[in-house]
């Protein structure tokens, strides 16, 4: 997801893209992008983190053309979005489906209604266009609203009128935009899931735009952070996660990946080292390391207690991931030789403090 | 009130009924697309025709402004061209129509304008050409307020087609005016104005209806 | 002093326009009012909204006082605007087809007078308690089958190409650019009972300023006036 | 063109402007708050009041229906109450603005109506009264709407001002019917369409340049 | 969060609630919520989860009278909101904020200018709203967008701007609806945490729709699950997290409380036991014992070796809890001990499967 030389792998290039809205009254312009340099690999799921305000909106919404960058271009398939006439435009857009952060549903159409509309506009004949949409209909689990306005739905159904909607015309790239935001964790999971299986079975290249860490976690081979409109961190997922070099990523992924430190253990502990006390160590672990019964065999090593305090261990990117808080009761000395003893074996530790 | 005269009325609420038919119909059936056109070709526009915009604009504003009575001396051509003649019930319905046209156009031009941008970005998204645009999102999104807006031209033709007397349109605005009114007979001029406020009540009543069918947004309720 | 005098747009008021110029110089301003209605001018005399009117001949202005009880009366005939029947396509009205179109002004003022000229020359019969009210209602043998046509008086010449013939005042058919007495193929006789007069409140005829306003009117001044601008289609009654 | 002619087509611009634009503040003024209550007094709404809703619905319609000088007639005790006479410009501002009133108020009550239900909805569950929704959501969000509606009700009324020579009250449409119409003198009607045309057009301009400036909705562009 | 007797401790009571809307064509009312019995504690802050559709936001707007029930009755603080005249409902809304799913600010006013609505609305005197609404934005970090309109922000911002204005009035209760789905991570901490405060700082009881269990775990002390429009859990928030006893409970806190099972674990598991395969052990420890090295003394006191798969320790509504995946290379018997001896410190243990 680095800025690279155009390649066919990249479905989506940004080449030094900025975004300037002139404010209505005129009195100074919002500089909502700046600089935007990134590669969005092709048949790959690839998120868009960063804080409220940041400009992730703004960054998708021009794949699509809905918004012209006021600098520097965005290829989508080889084409550059700016310069494609009308017609070209359109093309691009018919082969890009966007669920939106604020649904944009038709009020005058039910649910099976919304989700025909891209198959019209495309010009799929009429008789195949009932069957397909009662596919999406069960495929995002609303076989009980499809004849439904939207006025008659939750936050929750509209959202997967959207999602099915995007996903009508079968298109080569998806842009969402929180799209799981308005849905429940099993909802959730779902609509990742089908987005997953599209993606692995059609090679859908999607492009999305999350709150939900995990989701990035769970199903995003690529990642990029955006920070005040500029790119901060962009990357494989399990290298931009693992170690995350910005301090937003870092503080986004509390929590999320690596563990958190509890409170009934951050109030008790003190920096120092005094006798009685035990050392608070974080201990870190990734690929195969993860799975190995080190910290298990340190005890019957050294003969030394290990308490895990806390701790995740997970997949990021389907790779396993750990974390654990762990105390352990022994002298500075042999303290020393137990991290020496994890160091060897491949993990990572680092002394957060001491208690009791 | 004699036979003779109820026989009148039915009459002139015949005419009157006939004459805003065909104007509310052709009116609309011109007046609408030039709606949609004038909401669509602003500048910054669906389909952005600025130029275009400010002519038909200008065309609009003058017919909308013209005083019905020179109107109708000034389209004598072409209302003859269409009817074959100048006057008339038939050759009434041209100015009318005429003069309708503009007034539907804009209300019709407030109601797409009214749409949610966002559902046009929504089309714009999915590779919607214009037309398409036009036709699946502005115009049913609009349809609540086409409803009302073809509905407030019905009414305001009910009372405007009074004036059609001039070219010998007949109808019942005209019959109050010259029967009852002019030649005082109060109680043609009654029959009159009740039977106009009965079909105004009626229209109004049925454009309100509809409206509330087209209009699939709010069922929730909105007081307390 | 100033006056308020009541016309109806056309001749009445291009007249009352140089009767104004006249009664200037004799110290009396008038001031004109248009209404292009038949029903106001009289209500406003009445209630004192002005102090005169010239618009309408006797017989209209009877046939107000006697429907809606104003207490008007008039206090000098003016002009007579004689009606003719024109066509574009018969040279008499004896070759009106069966089923033939006339158009008749809509006023109240002209619609009964040209059925009741139609009358006279034998074409139809018109109920008599009707008067000068009549309209087509009133029209009680029609062995031509007649269609009326009720148009606005300044209509009418607009409307020659669409009817077998139109009962028009001269003034109207003049002004259009008809030539009364050569274009039309009959005319209402000279003597008509419509020559039209100024009408003021009963108890203002012996108001100072009226012999004034009357003497203007009818001053020499206003005749030629009258007959270089109308060349006859507007008859004086001085 | 003479200079007097001059002079009459000024005289009556002066005229037009005058009866326009009391018509216009006063129609507004009465209008605005009937267009309101029509749209939050129906079933449902914010105010109901059905019954007062439907009286009131039916006045404006039978004002609307009733032709003009039908009207004009009807009201005159009303006018001259009000302006001390029945006849002149000023006594035809009173039947103008009386027309004016249910036209504003139907264009208005439209435009309430069309205003987000959630809006109303978050303003309720703060506790507002009624008024307090009418004058701190529904008016300034219905805004770009009422200036269009208002737009529209002028340059309606501009042509409308036509209708009242019955009653003496002058002004452009009016000498265009009494020199160009009656006394046909084409170039004074030619002169007085022109000079509609470019006041209704004025109008037309500034309407939606005020309507756009109320409009916080959609910077957004709307076009590709 | 259980129905009982009518308390002063209830801040909000929901006594037989149903709700069915009628469908507008006639066809079929949809029946929204059935029988609802809830006790929502003052001064706490209270969770509503369930899947998109359940009828949280239905529920949610019965608390100040948007929505009237079809049968039952709600009580905000001792008052029946159905039964409430006109103005005592008005009275009861002045003291109830609400953030909306679909943020509903008005298009004609400016950031600042809808935070001031409440204000005027309740006649707090001008002078004083000026201040109010500065120390406003102040707290959702918006004094870059004072002065923009809505349609001139980015999703994030206008949440935000939604939550300042329903804590305008300070409100004694506060009923929102995803009120952080909007917003990323490190913003939805520092809503949390604000809200946390003022809860604790004011007592304000604050009833909240999320879908994301984190936020009901880190913040809610009670949780109510709502499921098709019945509830079907209710609790303590560490009661019922920590045990979920229905399934879509268990669904939602999959990943969030607990752990997931690793997907290169559940690759390579198989039910039996089989020599050469070591057992895998869901362990989950509550309370106090959630810090007690007792793991790490099984080595040492059975010998054996105990691997950690994946794992987590969190808290819940403030109290430690933990679940790790576990492998124990062990003969059956000596399982059975080590499972004895995990029993006897106070810890669940579950045999989940089996691997080499
Ligand atoms: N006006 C309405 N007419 C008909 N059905 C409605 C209406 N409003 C809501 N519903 C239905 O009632 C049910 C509950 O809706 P509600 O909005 O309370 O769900 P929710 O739990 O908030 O869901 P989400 O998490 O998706 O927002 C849904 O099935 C919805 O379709
Ligand atoms: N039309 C506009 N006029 C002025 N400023 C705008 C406009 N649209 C967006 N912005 C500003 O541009 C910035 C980026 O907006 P954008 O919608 O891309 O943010 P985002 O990253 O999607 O945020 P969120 O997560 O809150 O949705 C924001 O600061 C926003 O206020
Ligand atoms: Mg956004
Ligand atoms: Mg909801």
């Amino acid at each position: 997801m680095q800025a690279q030389n155009i390649s066919d792998q990249a479905a989506i290039s940004f080449r030094g893209v900025g975004k300037s809205f002139a404010r209505k009254g005129g009195d100074g312009a919002v500089m909502a992008l700046e600089g935007i340099d990134l590669d969005v690999p092709r048949a790959a799921i690839s998120g868009i983190i960063g804080r409220s305000g940041a400009g992730k909106s703004t960054l998708l919404r021009m794949v699509n053309g809905l918004e012209r960058p006021t600098e520097g271009k965005v290829i989508v398939n080889g084409h550059d979005v700016g310069a494609a006439g009308t017609a070209e435009l359109r093309r691009i857009r018919r082969s890009v489906g966007m669920i939106f952060q604020h649904f944009n549903l038709l009020s005058s159409r039910t649910t099976a209604g919304n989700i025909a509309l891209p198959l019209e506009i495309a010009g799929v004949p009429a008789a195949e266009i009932g069957p397909r949409v009662s596919e999406l209909i069960e495929l995002v689990g609303l076989e009980a609203q499809a004849g439904r306005y939207p006025a008659e739905l939750s936050g929750g159904q509209k959202q997967r009128v959207g999602i099915a909607r995007a996903l009508a015309t079968r298109p080569d790239v998806l842009l969402s935009d929180e799209a799981t935001s308005a849905l429940d964790p099993e909802t959730t999971r779902q609509v990742l899931d089908l987005l997953k299986r599209i993606n692995a079975e059609l090679g859908l290249t999607i492009l999305l735009i999350t709150h939900e860490m995990g989701v990035v976690r769970d199903i995003g081979s690529h990642v990029a952070v955006i920070e005040a409109g500029r790119i901060v961190e962009a990357g494989e997922t399990y290298a931009v996660f693992s170690d995350p070099a910005h301090p937003t990523t870092r503080s986004f992924l509390k929590g999320v990946t690596g563990v958190v430190m509890p409170r009934f253990l951050s109030e008790r502990m003190v920096p120092e080292h005094a006798p009685g006390l035990a050392a608070v160590l974080q201990v870190t672990f990734t690929g195969s390391h993860a799975t190995d019964p080190v910290l298990a065999r340190l005890g019957s090593a050294l003969g030394l207690e290990v308490n895990i305090l806390a701790g995740a261990v997970e997949e990021i990117g389907e790779r396993p991931f750990g974390s654990l808080i762990v105390s352990i009761d022994a002298t500075p000395e042999r303290l020393a030789a137990a991290r020496a003893f994890l160091h060897d074996h491949g993990l990572k530790t680092e002394v957060l403090g001491h208690v009791r | 009130m004699s036979a003779n005269l109820i026989n009148l009325l039915m009459e002139a609420t015949l005419q009157t009924l006939y004459m805003v038919a065909i104007s509310t119909l052709i009116g609309t059936l011109v007046g609408a697309p030039l709606g949609i056109f004038l909401a669509v070709s602003r500048r910054g526009e669906l389909m952005a025709a600025p130029a275009a915009n400010a002519v038909l604009g200008l065309i609009v504003n003058a017919t909308r402004s013209t005083p019905f009575i020179i109107l109708v001396v000034a389209i004598i051509p072409f209302t003859r061209l269409v009817t074959g003649t100048s006057i008339g019930t038939n050759a009434a319905i041209v100015p009318l129509t005429v003069a309708t046209i503009p007034f539907v156009a804009r209300l019709i031009e407030n109601a797409v304008r009214d749409v949610d941008s966002g559902l046009i970005e929504a089309a714009r998204a999915m590779g919607a050409t214009p037309m398409q645009i036009v036709r699946k999102v502005l115009v049913p999104e609009a349809l609540p307020g086409i409803a009302l807006g073809v509905t407030l031209t019905i009414v305001s033709l009910i009372g405007y087609s009074a004036m059609v007397g001039a070219v010998g349109g007949k109808g019942l605005g005209d019959l109050g005016i010259r029967y009852g009114y002019q030649r005082f007979m109060p109680e043609v001029m009654a029959a009159v104005v009740l039977i106009l406020i009965v079909l105004v009540q009626l229209v109004q009543t049925a454009g309100e209806m509809l409206a509330r069918r087209f209009d699939k947004k709010a069922p929730k309720n909105r007081g307390r | 002093e100033t006056i308020k005098v009541g016309v109806t747009p056309g001749p009445h008021a291009a007249i009352m326009e140089k009767v104004a110029e006249v009664a200037k110089a004799q110290g009396l301003d008038i001031e004109i009012m248009e209404f292009s209605d038949y029903v106001v001018p009289n209500q406003a005399l009445a209630d004192g909204d002005l102090d005169a009117n010239s618009f309408q001949h006797q017989p209209y202005l009877d046939n107000q006082v006697r429907d809606r009880g104003f207490d008007l009366v008039s206090v000098a005939s003016t002009v007579n605007y004689p009606m003719g029947v024109y066509s574009n396509t018969l040279t008499s009205l004896d070759d009106l087809p069966d089923g033939g179109s006339i158009a008749i002004p809509n006023d109240p003022t002209n619609g009964g007078r040209a059925l009741l000229l139609l009358e006279s020359l034998g074409y139809i019969g018109v109920d008599d308690d009707a008067g000068l009210a009549a309209s087509p209602l009133d029209v009680t043998e029609n062995p031509k089958h007649l269609e009326f046509l009720e148009l606005d008086a300044a209509q009418l010449p607009r409307s020659l190409q669409d009817v077998d013939a139109a009962v028009i005042n001269t003034n109207y058919a003049m002004e259009a650019g008809l030539k009364p007495g050569v274009d039309s193929i009959a005319q209402e006789p000279k003597d008509s009972p419509y020559v039209n007069v100024i009408a003021v409140r009963s108890e203002e005829t012996h108001a100072p300023w009226l012999p004034t306003l009357i003497n203007a009117y009818h001053s020499q001044a206003v005749k030629d006036f009258i007959e270089e601008k109308y060349q006859g289609a507007v008859v004086t009654s001085w």
